[in-house]
């Protein structure tokens, strides 16, 4: 790891140098993760797995706008950059890959990553697209209820958008002027359905004229961007300005999950193209430029995080699956009725 | 002990959980000034402020939505569907979220969620004012269900209710707002949610319903005691948990079964009542499980004529249990 | 009845001037037929009412914009003066009211002003506010699949905008450029909720930008700019040129139904302060400034509508009720199955 | 007679009725280029183009009412929701106002419209993949509601829906899209709606089946046979409306009945069978009527442990009938 740079650059407000080399280490952790449940779902060790190739650094810098441990985030499946940033495991996320009974968040009920994880301010979601957006602004209700200083962070695809409860819950928070920030990471598609088809305006944040707040964009494979953006949200609504949309313009670099195939409706050249987006070896020279990493840390924090995704793999794996009984545990707080 | 009506019961157990617990706070259209549209909710905003009676906006997949946040937060929401007919928009945040929100996080989460809802015919509701909900939900685990039919029962449940840390779809026969007045125990008390209630005991025929039908069932069970037909009647009182052993109980001991609702017949409650009767007790039954229900038809109409023909009456209900007593 | 006016001057276009005496009609036949519910409601004739009071020039302007026995309009149930404008018939209204079994509407099924006309073009729609709104948007798109030249009109209330199906509508509409016109009759309250607590924002038209077509204002008290307004929105509908939202600024003079009372949540100052706002008194202002209407017309006309509204009001009292068995019709089409 | 699995059928099937009858169209998410998640669509968007496969914006409640509107105006449409999971916030749509469109305006408007959707379980699909809705319409009058499971039922009854004049909810058990194969007659044929299939005809006991659960009962039977018990087995087919002789029929014959079902147990589809057979056909039981379903637990898990322990088996089946032909 590089030690504090040489030439004093200025950094992002909020962020030490040791917090931008951590958010680069996230991101690549997070590919390494994906990576690897691909590659699991190929060898037929997991029967799905999705990625948030192109979307790490949206999420990461989402992250870091946050207090943490004070403000909650409402997060979507494919927000596994955002959950690892912050703090989830590499061996909490292998355990709800392999759907292990000691799956942290579900118990190998759900899908991968529907994280929940109470206690590092995450809410749990389920894979109904945007059912969870309303969550998000119950609990930014229920702070402000409570005069707590806290913001909730929800983030959702572009496709969520067109759901009838994406517009009730913002419209809701609109009135009230509640602690809230949208982040919406727009990749252009929802499995196969391009944006046009979708909506027909370009920018999502347009919208949020319609509900009484503004809608800002940002370059969602730019993580000091996202970070800087979403932090003067999550700082206004603190202070009681109401809610922003940000729309973190990203895109999805693997088909939508191992269960789909993006031939069947994108050109292998739109695919390629995409690579030159990619948010990690364009946060790599921005740190590199800054001296914020050295020549061969980057090497190195690749091999630190595929020493952990390694170890985390075959942790998990190991792990014990879920037992018969184990289907009737947590159906109601006083046990299973019928 | 005071003579309450259900509606005055209701929002006497509303206020009373307003006032002993902060977390508890109430959401719906028109809860507001309004009072709500039958006025449960009268003065509320006045007492307790716009922060824990809040009108919203007209929308119920996001008054549910929202609540369910509330309450991952901490909060104790009352969230209230104007009228169950509008409950459709919100199935989503009901079904498909609060009720798995425990379970789907392996008790991450959880859900201390009321939704409160008037339904039921008999009040000249039309189409669309009228719908009896309980089999659209009932077949749910994670939910809970209530179908108060008295003053005490209403007041006891819904502290339960209140109290309880899953979320509870609450019902409310509006026919019975007004019309049915009871005694209620002064102070605090609840009555447990999964306890059915013997409204009446008898030893000949078990009759078991719930909401209006109950009085109905009641007075039915009454008109035919002179004619020497001793009728049980059950209040079901929750549907989910149902009170099996009470229902099992009294038909081990009248060896017959009538069911009665009026909602749908067709894959109503009465529906599973039936089955488990007939899987778990069916060597004490004599004679074949009836069922009085509304009939198949999409929706009870406007007109009066409508409402009667759809509506079980007391004579109906009275003329099935007699035939059944002879069978 | 007036003749044609001495002066000449010049009309709106596509509107004569027995045209805009026939509208000025419709209004007061509505007015007094809504006046009749509200009597009759009174003397416990009719356990409900709702009276369209002060909507009655934007509805009135809205079915004359629209091409007749082509376009398509779906309603809500504040549309009296829309139906009526539309050629359903005091009688007709006045089955509804009492729930006779010849109610051309539902039989007796649904409360009154729930309209379901497929002669006269209107669609039916339920009490659950906004779900008929997608249904004008699939009329629009089953037009548009045959090549018919044809329009749909969906109307609403501004509480309405705040369900999610709302939201669904206007996107759908607006990615697929249908031929259709999104009609919103904003009088300020949905019940008793006032806008400021329905939405952050003062003008419902705003939102159609989040949907790429465009929203206009009008004056929804005179039924001339309503008029002017809708069928402008109408004909380019009907070019291809996609939907537009119309919000029409209007008021509630009476309370939401018979089963309301404004009084618990609006001074009595505020009520009769919309009296101002009359939408008959101004139209006929309007129409006697250009010699369309003569010094005793107005009062004829309320003669004969009221006249019409006696009619229909004794007739529709003495039909039948549905019977027993007609609880059972049109369950399917093949009749009731179990 | 080709042999064709389920998805071919409900492929061919789209495909036959979209060429002959230009009113007829399908709409839902990713059902253009990509063909739909399960590739049933596929080529569709090349051969009748955007105006008759449209990809539409992701939201259900949008999906099923513009069908409706499009219903009314004439249309034939076939509208997809993904998977059920996802029909929630399309519930509004389906229960309120599809179901109630013909009824409300008294004939003056139809509602001829397909809602097909993969539901069930036993493909890994999780928590969210994976739901039986089946009880949560089969209440609704105005609805009719098919469950095929075998490639020919497949094909005849999603062209009886489609030609039907009233709302189909189409449900097709995801897992036996690609593992059920079987003969389908060529050219075309219909199945009426509302009728069960006897899939095995036996004499000792009568399993009430549908969806997957009709194979694994079937196979079940099969394996009892050596054992001298010869269970019948009924594959309903259509659940609304329910097909009350077939099974009454067998249950006067067998004098049991056993009801099977994937979806949980209390307040499902074998609710109301038993009820029926229990009001209609007591005198013809000699055993306690069982049900053998999913249980009341709020979902099934991704885990492969949970599924194999949510869903009957074919052995769990088997002893259900071994035990109710010897009771
Ligand atoms: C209510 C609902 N409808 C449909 C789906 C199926 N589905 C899963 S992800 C997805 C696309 C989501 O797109 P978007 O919101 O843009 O997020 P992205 O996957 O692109 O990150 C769809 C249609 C679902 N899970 N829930
Ligand atoms: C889905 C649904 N929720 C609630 C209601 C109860 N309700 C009937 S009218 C109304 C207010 C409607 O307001 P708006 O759309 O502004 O129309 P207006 O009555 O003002 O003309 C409400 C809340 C309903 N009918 N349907
Ligand atoms: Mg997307
Ligand atoms: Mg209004």
């Amino acid at each position: 790891m590089a030690s504090e740079p040489k030439v004093r650059v200025s950094l992002p407000e909020g962020l030490t140098a040791d917090a931008l080399r951590e958010m680069y280490y996230r991101m690549v952790l997070t590919r390494l993760c994906d990576e690897r449940a691909f590659a699991l779902n190929r060898q037929g060790k997991i029967p799905f797995a999705a990625s948030c190739k192109g979307h790490e650094a949206a999420q990461v810098g989402t992250a870091y706008a946050i207090r943490r441990g004070t403000d909650w985030v409402v997060p979507y499946y494919r927000d596994t950059a955002l959950a690892l940033a912050l703090g989830v495991t590499p061996r909490e996320q292998m355990l709800c890959l392999f759907a292990r009974k000691a799956d942290l968040f579900s118990a190998g009920r759900q899908f991968p990553n529907h994280y929940s994880v109470p206690d590092r301010h995450i809410a749990t979601i389920s894979s109904i697209i945007a059912a969870h957006i309303t969550h998000g602004v119950g609990m930014a209700l229920a702070f402000r209820m409570r005069r707590e200083p806290v913001v909730t962070v929800v983030c959702f695809g572009e496709g969520a958008t067109s759901e009838g409860e994406w517009h009730e819950a913002l419209n809701f928070a609109g009135i009230h002027k509640l602690p809230v920030v949208f982040v919406c990471e727009n990749n252009e598609f929802a499995i196969s359905v391009p944006q046009r088809l979708q909506m027909a305006i370009p920018n999502v944040a347009d919208r949020a004229a319609g509900y009484g707040f503004s809608g800002v964009i940002c370059d969602g494979t730019d993580p000091i961007t996202t970070y800087t953006i979403v932090r003067e949200a999550v700082e206004r609504a603190r202070a009681g300005g109401g809610p922003t949309l940000v729309e973190a313009k990203c895109y999805r670099a693997m088909s939508h999950t191992t269960d789909d195939n993006q031939l069947t409706y994108r050109t292998p050249e739109e695919i390629e193209a995409l690579a030159a987006r990619d948010p990690i070896p364009r946060f790599e020279r921005w740190l590199r430029e800054r001296g914020l990493l050295g020549q061969d840390d980057a090497a190195e924090l690749r091999r630190k995080a595929q020493a952990e995704v390694d170890e985390a793999t075959d942790w998990a794996e190991a792990q014990p699956p879920p037992a018969e009984e184990d289907l009737y545990t947590h159906v109601y707080a006083s046990g299973p009725l019928s | 002990m005071a003579v309450k009506t259900v509606l005055e019961s209701v929002r006497d157990a509303l206020h009373a959980e307003m006032a002993r617990d902060a977390r508890v706070f109430i959401m719906g259209e028109d809860v507001g000034p309004r009072g709500n549209v039958f006025l449960i909710t009268k003065g509320f905003l006045d007492e307790f402020g716009p922060q824990r009676v809040i009108d919203t906006p007209l929308a119920e997949a996001s008054i549910v939505g929202i609540a369910i946040g509330a309450a991952m937060a901490g909060m104790r929401p009352v969230a209230e569907i104007q009228f169950a007919d509008f409950i459709y928009p919100a199935y989503n945040q009901i079904v498909g979220e609060a009720a798995k929100i425990r379970y789907r996080s392996a008790g991450g989460f959880s859900c201390p969620l009321v939704i409160r809802t008037p339904y039921g015919g008999g009040v000249r509701g039309a189409l669309s004012h009228s719908v009896s909900v309980e089999a659209l939900f009932y077949h749910v685990p994670g939910l809970k269900m209530c179908v108060p039919s008295t003053p005490a029962d209403a007041y006891g449940l819904l502290v339960s209710a209140i109290r309880d840390d899953d979320p509870v779809l609450f019902l409310e026969h509006k026919r019975t707002y007004r019309l049915i007045k009871g005694e209620v125990p002064d102070g605090d008390f609840t009555v447990p949610i999964g306890k059915a209630d013997v409204a009446r005991p008898g030893k000949d025929v078990t009759v078991v319903s719930y909401g209006l039908m109950r009085h109905y069932a009641v007075e039915a069970a009454e008109k035919l005691a002179p004619e020497g037909i001793d009728a049980e009647v059950i209040d079901l009182r929750t549907i989910r948990p149902l009170d099996r052993a009470t229902i099992l109980t009294s038909v081990a001991k009248t060896h017959r079964l009538l069911v009665v609702h009026e909602d749908q017949k067709f894959g109503g409650v009465g529906a599973e009542v039936a089955a488990v009767v007939a899987e778990e007790a069916f060597f004490d039954l004599d004679a074949p499980i009836r069922r009085v229900c509304g009939p198949d038809v999409p929706a009870m109409g406007y007109a009066k004529e409508y409402e009667e023909a759809f509506m079980p009456s007391p004579e109906r209900i009275a003329a099935a249990i007699r035939e059944l007593a002879h069978e």
